[in-house]
């Protein structure tokens, strides 16, 4: 069995993913007493060397998302990004009108920015997508009205990998007069995206899902006369105020490299992926009643959630071992409530308990794939044994 | 943030339930509480338990706790079983403080087990006495 | 002459510094497929391992801080830690009083969080130090209001390296039961502190000051009954939602790392550093019309900071290379103003304009300072004989 | 966030300012606008700037704009100071545009001088003609 960290089978991507090889050599660089170390607001000319390496990213993240460099703001991961797109968005707009639209099944970044918004008196619509976990555009249009500002609809869902028809949703929002805002944390740099194409008017992102450094993400703020955002921090002055700091060149160049190499794999990426997921499905889908949470058609090959109704899911993990795969959202996991995406997918909440997310990677092996079908299998069976008839 | 809950003790009897299973014995008791569910069963040699099983739908600790008594209280005598405390339980599996009321449940099972052997042996010591 | 980026002489360590190479390969074991990369929220080993990590790194910087490690946030820098702090203690105590201290000396990411406030309906009284950059405790006495909530000063000045006393502030501040923030960027890991013995309710900091790596930082919260902070930043619940967002592992690593080979090496740092400082003025001090801006007996001895009236900030600037230094604070030479940091000390503005910011750092060398002091007075001298007498 | 904002032009300008003094002769001029202060100065040959110095106090374009206009216009006929315009200077220096108020200021100094020259020749002039 080949794996990933040393003693592991790693099939958790989605949650978070290693630092390609090249990325790291792109950030040590930048790093040590001979390196370009500099603060890219200094004067002199170790700053601007560093600076260069921020313009340098800027343009591999663009081109990687059909944009030009100067539509991004540098944040601290896609959680920071998504609440300043739509707080951001929202408080800027606020005279206009209270209206919010945005779907069950977000992300908690989402969702919790949301409820924070209700909390200062916007009104929140929720929109619950089929229970393949697709948003009916007929759904949207009828939640859309005069003083809706603002729509959040997430690219790639963290838990199921459906995608939405962004640019459909785009047009939707614009014919209305409202702004989009797309989470695109599972989708860039993983599923092509041109922006500059698209009816998005702010895009969340985070390098950590691409193979680049934890802690650093992006925000795409389109070119618009009407599209502002009220700042949530405020310093130093750097990018346009609308995010001061100082700006972390290391991960800013290595988000900017690890977008570089997305845009130059993608594709072989996507076979890859699919070919391993199908292989991996096909595997375990004749287990007596097993379940495919959201829909293969139309969801980012890299990710399957399965789940069987009769087994606990925290000692499916842990049998699972050791598998490394992910229950319900990697981001709730402290938390052992069955997950909320998959209960409004329609689950009852002890099969969204025993719900496994296996989310596939640009590392992962055929053999991988094989150790995971093995071993769920095989967990399965045994809490399937060792546990009581309903009616003993 | 999370820390691995699971100490080796844990791991161990998880991975290893020796005393899983059911056996069809009067002594059976089922309990479904807090979304956890226990099954106990006991084959008796006199006043002493013999053999112990358990089946269990629970998160770890749960099914860890469920091994833990049962090789704890073979060969002892039926009548701990109606005191049984989970104290030493919490401790000696390390269970977080969050999930005592889980294994709450598991006293629960191994209190009804023992409270089903005395009222079936007061029934049977009361059918010797009639 | 030795250097620091191959063929430059650094010296704006308070602007940035590099990364130490032990930090590096601390972070460098935590990125790779190889090593512990996994999401420390994760419910599987990759992820306790992980998390494990952070544990350690809070521990190292609690020991560093006098202070236990579950007081610590996590936060992208000492911007945002500021902002947490500052909005997140104002929100949440302003149905108390509306009114809030701070210095007219403080750093932009301090100013422009009040100026924030101000617009939201706080008052905000502004301390002047006395001339030589030191706050005097009658002037926060007399500041003082039945109403004053909070008061915010910083340990040590970004440009002048003047410290404040923060035990006696910390005292008036609780005497008259407001909270005191303090905002030690420059001092943290540079100068003693011991959190347990003061009376500091929250303390920002950021790593790359500290030979850590950027976009790091974190935040003291003291555990008092009466000390909550709204959260600036919603979403999947880490931190105890007080700042959320996929914990960036190798950076947190790294900061704790920093931040243990600061408490081994502080104090034979700072020894160096005050001979070499001492060094650097024993150089130029002869320079007609030279200015130091401080007080040499009240500071960090890692800067000084000069001026001379006659020259022109920017050109001396460019005077001076290969030599990389600052004129005013680093977070905002991209505007040209003279510092406000130095016209509140009593500077005009062409004083202030070609002031001068050295910052030494661990690896600066005796050669290092000893170019620079040629360098300097070399500068000066041309750019003066430059200059048109004022009555030609 | 800034980029290196001097052109290898403008550097070299700056650190070899050949041009950089002050002479004694009647054609000299001081202008002191928007915090900076050229001072020029130069000697004639007929109609022909001999030699042109400067003095500056401002930032670097400032200095390495003085010095260009010091070697573009040696040798050339003084007419030709009074329609000095920055154009070519701004493109051949890379100057950025947010720096051209301070350039203008520059172009000042170049036409003050060559009012200068023109007025004292033309004084000149008429009192050859008394
Ligand atoms: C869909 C989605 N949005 C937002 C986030 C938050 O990203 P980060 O933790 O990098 O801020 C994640 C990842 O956890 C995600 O999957
Ligand atoms: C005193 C002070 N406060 C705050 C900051 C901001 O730190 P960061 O840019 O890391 O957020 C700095 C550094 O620029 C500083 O010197």
């Amino acid at each position: 069995m080949t794996n990933a960290a040393a003693d592991l089978v790693y099939l958790d991507y989605a949650a978070t993913t290693p630092v390609d090889p090249r990325v790291l050599e792109t950030m040590l660089r930048l790093q040590g007493v001979q390196g370009d170390f500099g603060n890219p607001s200094a004067m002199h000319r170790a700053g601007w060397r560093s600076h260069a390496h921020v313009e340098l990213a800027a343009e591999r993240l663009g081109a990687l998302l059909g944009t030009s460099a100067d539509r991004l703001v540098w944040t601290s991961g896609a959680t920071e990004s998504n609440n300043l797109a739509i707080i951001g968005a929202a408080r800027h707009r606020r005279h206009r009108g209270r209206h919010l639209v945005t779907m069950l099944t977000e992300h908690k970044a989402v969702t919790d920015v949301f409820r924070a918004l209700q909390r200062e008196g916007f009104e929140v619509s929720w929109l619950r997508p089929g229970p393949n976990g697709v948003l009916d555009l007929g759904t949207l249009q009828a939640a859309m009205r005069a003083d809706t500002q603002l729509v959040s609809i997430m690219h790639v869902n963290n838990e199921t990998g459906v995608w939405q028809d962004i640019a459909k949703i785009g047009e939707c929002c614009h014919a209305r007069g409202a702004l989009l805002h797309v989470d695109a944390a599972q989708s860039v740099g993983k599923l092509p995206l041109a922006l500059a194409e698209l009816s998005v008017d702010l895009m969340s992102m985070t390098a950590h899902k691409l193979y680049g450094p934890k802690g650093i993400g992006a925000l795409y703020v389109a070119k618009r006369p009407d599209l502002h955002l009220e700042p949530l921090l405020f310093g130093g002055g750097q990018q346009q105020r609308l995010r001061p700091g100082t700006l972390p060149v290391p991960l800013i160049a290595g988000f900017g490299h690890a977008a570089a190499i997305a845009a130059d794999c993608m594709l072989s990426d996507l076979a890859q992926l699919r070919t391993l997921r199908d292989r991996l499905w096909a595997g375990i889908s004749d287990l007596p009643g097993i379940r495919l949470n959201g829909d293969l058609a139309m969801s980012y090959p890299g990710l399957l959630n399965v789940s069987v109704a009769d087994v606990e899911g925290e000692s499916l993990l842990l049998a699972l071992e050791p598998l490394c795969v992910a229950t319900g959202s990697a981001c709730n996991a402290q938390n052992q409530e069955p997950s909320y995406v998959l209960r409004a997918l329609g689950l009852s909440d002890a099969a969204a308990q025993g719900a496994i997310r296996f989310s596939i990677g640009r590392p992962t092996t055929r053999d991988e794939i094989d150790f995971a079908i093995r071993q769920y299998r095989h967990a399965v069976q045994v809490l399937r044994t060792m546990s009581p008839d309903v009616a003993a | 943030m999370s820390r691995d809950p699971y100490s080796e003790r844990v791991r161990a009897l998880f991975s290893s339930p020796l005393h899983a299973g059911s056996m069809s014995t009067p002594y059976r008791v089922l309990v479904d509480d807090q979304g956890i569910r226990i099954e106990l069963s006991a084959t008796l040699d006199g006043d002493v338990i013999q053999r112990l099983r358990f089946r269990a739908w629970g998160c770890p600790h749960v099914v860890a706790a469920a091994e833990w008594i049962c090789t704890q209280l073979e060969g002892e005598s039926a009548a701990r079983l109606q005191d049984f405390a989970i104290t030493e339980l919490m401790q000696s599996l390390a269970v977080p403080v969050e999930k005592s009321g889980r294994i709450l449940v598991v006293e629960d099972a191994v209190r009804a087990l023992g409270a089903a052997i005395k009222e079936s042996s007061t029934i049977a010591g009361q059918a010797e006495q009639d």
